[in-house]
């Protein structure tokens, strides 16, 4: 299998997906003639005209909520949020507009929406433009949540977005763009809604997503040279959810820790943790741990930034002491 | 603020015209009476925003458009749906929250859409239908054809950010776009003055290189007029206008509202400008004013009936719809 | 003691804050002539003026950032935004500034802001004004949530969230103003952060906040009466979250119902439940179950309307299940 | 769009503002120049925005301030926080994230604030500080006083709702606020005439009740005065103003970017329009020049000793101030 970078294999998708169906266009800030600031739309306004690859001024709310009107008339938008602090700028436009369109027409309209951002820390670029917000989406009935972990998730995922005839949100990691990974050289989707163990083990369950399914995979490979198998599984969507996957690695391992890099206070972790406890009690060794992002605004200084969330030491540990637990 | 219009241009609608736009705002001034009336009654709950006084700029603007032309409407929004093409008795059935409704009860008199009438929906955010509009005609770009979009909304929306930023996007790119702000000077019980250091609406359109004219928004005619060459102007590839059509309302804010805070007087002077009678008289005609009364008063009378026999929507399959 | 409306118990609690310190003051749509939607400020224009109570046009992300402007500069001002939904305009506001402004600063500005919002289903208001975001609050650190039910605790906790030198998210309950309830004649704080114990019980804790407290003491009626002696924990504020008073009633009765009205899905209830579990694991003879809001915007008709959140009998019934689980 | 000045508001500011001008000016020059070499040597991370080539802006529109009056800034903000006064120790400590730094490293160059300054902070968000400025000037009007806020942004944000509400909101209650348009004719890359269907910012202002001048943003003294004129006029209660200057960025949107969209003969042309030879010229005393050149260099050169000794954030701390 041919290797892309998690930007490229984004791309990919994108471009294939503007070859085949003419509905399909981009907008957002300079994603047009600079290729966007993560380099994923590079090129695309060289193929496909700024008929179709359209950069916007800074005006989150209005371009997003226009992306929900030329859905609304049937066209197939994806939308670029810079960063998902900014999709605060148009959370009335997601929220109140896109998530609630359909229901509210009874179920009669369609809104094949996708908007495109990212979100976490890693570049030093502090309070504003580092935080990991899924769980704002999350909460929210008629949105879907896709957070891809590598480059073939990525594309096969964002395909199935822009064809999904409600609307997408697509977060994307600002530490992931550069990471190289096998890609299918034939088109390939990725149903929304299927978790992926991204290694299996008996022992203790790693439930993850996004950059920090990397993470994982990282402390499950030191659990291993201690004789602890660690299950990894990464949901890569989070609405719609795997439940079946999910309940189904807690009930064989009967240990389950969740990493995420969002806040814990109310991050989607809390969640799920809820649900596995409900759904699998019986099956538990112990209580479903829960290792996030600390309840602080992102520091600036390196130092700080970096204790802000989950390191692979701390994975390791927790799962360890997980996996000792009610033996 | 734009060059006066052709003698062309100033002509009369043709007649047929005239009385369609009549119908819709007799419609809409009949439908909003039984509408209070049975929100008074308890049949409707929630809010209900009265457009009565203002249906001339509905009529108007609509009058302008083709069937596959878009709309984009408001809180105050069913003289939009009317003049629109609407059936009375899915709109009824709608406020009604009767499954038989546009959006099949879920969504009552503030968020009736439809598709098959190329309304893209009332909205209950303020100011939050304006980019859906703009976006529609940057959709009609993309895939190409002449269609045209009207975002309505009030001078209380203009004070939103999203007015601002939508008029730069759609005259930035030149989106066929008009948006027609209804001035009817008053955002519930805020006057304009008290909300705004400049109440002329229509000047915001040239600071963001988009033409503003002002109509007198009771006078169908001349709201079809402007609209009439500001949907030209779009189809033409020209880009987006702004209209400030101004005109009053003749209640409260809502249903609940006593509106104590209008001046009675001015009330009464807006009154004397009553739009459905400055148009019967424009069409001189008695005789066919009062067939198309007869006929809108008959179709009234079929979807208050319609409405009332529908059933409520059924609870077990709303709660078999909803996803885990 | 004299009875209030909550809306009066609000209002008393601004009006004696107002008179007691000069920075305190109002700002937001038709709350000065018209006293307000929900009639909370009526009176309070005539008192101390229009410099103090300030009507503002439809502009949620510009006054909400104003009142974050003006508290920078050491007013105390409390903004009222009309409906939670339209919190959904002002989220960069909310989140990227006034959350985030103290911690920029290394902890030397304080921000002395108090957000009054409503929220909750009931009117036949639909999709855009019915619903319950405390989740998207709760999440962000840097913000407190404090959301009252009954007239005594909306007076006392607005006044010591007007006093607090951070921002504070107060979430009314549109069902709410119209209820009575004694409020003390003397003035009175309660600090930020302590939950009430409504009814005490032995067999099984619910725990809630704001409008579904009342529906729990209800359900905890009808359950005495079949022989179950819930305890009904009312929260309060959620952040900051009394942990003691939660564990230790989860401790005590082993069994755990919470109860919200924001969809279930990433709302509060997760965490919670997951902290539960996770902290009082030991002591629980089941898991901690939630009810919540179903996953779906609120639709307009009354039949549907309703059946979207948790009712009495629910209530009971989910309680009284869990009180005879384990035993 | 405003009447003519004065003959005494077109005077000259006296010397000692025109020497406090350059030194902000060359202070600011000196500073960023270190800023993008230390960036470039892998001590600075995240974003950094040089103001180099816009200094006569902060520099003009801060001499017309007194020192408890406000500022609000930008992404692009050192210039800002140096006109403001800032201690070039403190922002030097910050920018390279550590303890001693204004936002003892929390914030790093995009975040920069200081209560003593009376600088409300620099803004990651574009818009974003517009209504903060907005509603200091409110703040300023309730507890009473003739202070006066500046809010510092770019052509950029003038597209964002905020900006258009905020002024809306100024407008009407007339609140003691200048908008200091920095317009440099780019965002990121976005061409200004690709962002807006109108160029001519200043236009903005008037749409909204607040009226609106264009300057010549590389002229620290022109700057200056149309400043002094909005501030007196804030000052005496009677309302925001709206100021355009035009000025020009020599370099990328930040320290990463080559800015190759940039036209060398057009960048070329803004050169030799320098703010700061410009001002020199204005003064005219190469010796008193000369001697605030070196007095920056030398405190420039104790800033970066202070910064590169101050240790880190403490980790512990950091950790046990966050809340549960
Ligand atoms: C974003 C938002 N803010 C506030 C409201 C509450 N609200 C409903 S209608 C209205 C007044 C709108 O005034 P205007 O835009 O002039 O419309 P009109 O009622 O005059 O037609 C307000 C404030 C809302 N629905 N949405
Ligand atoms: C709300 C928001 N959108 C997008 C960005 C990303 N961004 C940072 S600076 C910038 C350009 C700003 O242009 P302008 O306002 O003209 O300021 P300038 O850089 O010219 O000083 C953009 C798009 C942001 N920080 N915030
Ligand atoms: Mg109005
Ligand atoms: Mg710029």
């Amino acid at each position: 299998m041919p290797e892309l970078l998690y930007r490229e294999a984004l791309r990919r998708a994108l471009d294939e997906e503007m070859a085949r169906d003419p509905n399909v266009f981009l907008l957002g800030e300079t994603i047009a003639e600079r290729g966007g600031s993560f380099k994923v739309t590079e090129g695309l306004l060289a193929r496909y005209g700024p008929q179709r690859v359209i950069d916007t001024p800074i005006a989150e709310a209005s371009f997003t909520g226009m992306a929900v009107g030329a859905a609304l008339i049937g066209l197939r938008p994806v939308v670029e949020l810079l960063f998902i602090d900014f999709a605060l700028l148009a959370m009335d436009q997601i929220v109140n507009q896109a998530a609630k369109i359909e229901f509210i027409s009874g179920g009669r309209r369609r809104l094949p929406l996708v908007i495109r951002t990212q979100g976490g820390v890693g570049e030093g670029l502090a309070a504003q433009h580092s935080q990991s917000l899924e769980a704002l989406f999350y909460h929210i009935p008629g949105l879907k949540v896709v957070m891809p972990a590598t480059p073939a998730d990525a594309y096969g995922l964002l395909k199935s977005a822009i064809r999904d005839d409600h609307p997408v949100v697509f977060i994307e990691h600002k530490r992931l763009y550069g990471v190289p990974g096998p890609v299918p050289a034939e088109e390939t989707l990725l149903p929304l809604g299927s978790a992926d163990c991204k290694r299996r083990g008996e022992d203790v369950t790693l439930v993850s997503w996004s950059f920090m399914v990397h993470r994982c995979l990282a402390a499950a490979e030191q659990l291993a040279r201690r004789g602890i198998e660690a299950e990894v599984l990464d949901l890569r969507s989070l609405v719609p959810l795997d439940r079946q996957a999910l309940l189904g690695s807690a009930r064989k391992t009967g240990r389950v820790l969740i990493v995420h890099e969002a806040v814990r206070r109310g991050g989607v972790g809390g969640d799920l943790a809820a649900t596995i406890m409900e759904e699998a009690w019986g099956n538990l060794a112990a209580p479903v741990r829960r290792l996030a992002g600390r309840n602080t605004p992102i520091p600036y200084s390196r130092n700080l930034e970096e204790a802000c969330i989950p390191g692979v030491e701390e994975i390791a540990a927790a799962a360890a002491e997980l996996a000792a637990a009610g033996r | 603020m734009d060059a006066a219009p052709s003698d062309k241009e100033n002509g009369l609608p043709p007649r047929a015209l005239l009385l369609a736009m009549y119908r819709h705002m007799f419609a809409t001034r009949r439908f909003e009476e039984v509408c209070l009336d049975f929100y008074r009654r308890g049949l409707i709950r929630g809010y209900l925003h009265s457009y009565i006084g203002e249906e001339a700029v509905a009529a108007g603007a609509c009058a302008a458009l083709r069937p596959d032309d878009y709309i984009a409407s408001t809180h105050r929004g069913h003289g939009h749906c009317i003049a629109k093409g609407a059936d009375l008795r899915f709109m009824m059935a709608e406020i009604l929250g009767r499954e038989t409704g546009y959006c099949r009860g879920r969504g009552g008199s503030m968020h009736i859409a439809s598709a098959d009438l190329h309304h893209l929906g009332a909205n209950g955010i303020v100011g939050g239908g304006i980019p859906l509009a703009t976006g529609a005609a940057l959709g009609i770009r993309v895939r190409g054809g002449d269609q045209v979009v009207i975002s309505f909304f009030s001078d209380g929306a203009s004070n939103n950010g999203v007015f601002a930023e939508s008029l730069n996007l759609a005259g930035v790119f030149r989106l066929p776009v008009i948006y027609l702000l209804e001035n009817n000077f008053f955002a519930v019980s805020t006057p304009i003055e008290c909300a705004t250091g400049c109440c002329e609406l229509a000047g915001r359109g040239p600071a963001y290189g988009v033409p503003g004219v002002c109509v007198d928004g009771n006078d169908a005619i001349a709201v079809w007029r402007e609209t009439r060459r500001a949907v030209a102007r779009a189809r033409r590839g020209e880009g987006p206008s702004l209209i400030e059509a101004r005109t009053f309302r003749w209640g409260g804010h809502h249903a609940n509202d006593p509106g104590q805070y209008i001046d009675p007087e001015r009330l009464a002077g807006w009154k004397k400008r009553d739009p459905l009678a400055l148009l019967r008289r424009q069409i001189d005609d008695p005789q066919a004013v009062a067939d198309v009364e007869s006929r809108v008063e008959a179709e009234l009378a079929a979807a208050i009936d319609f409405a009332l026999d529908s059933p409520e929507p059924d609870l077990p399959s709303f709660l078999a719809a909803i996803e885990p």
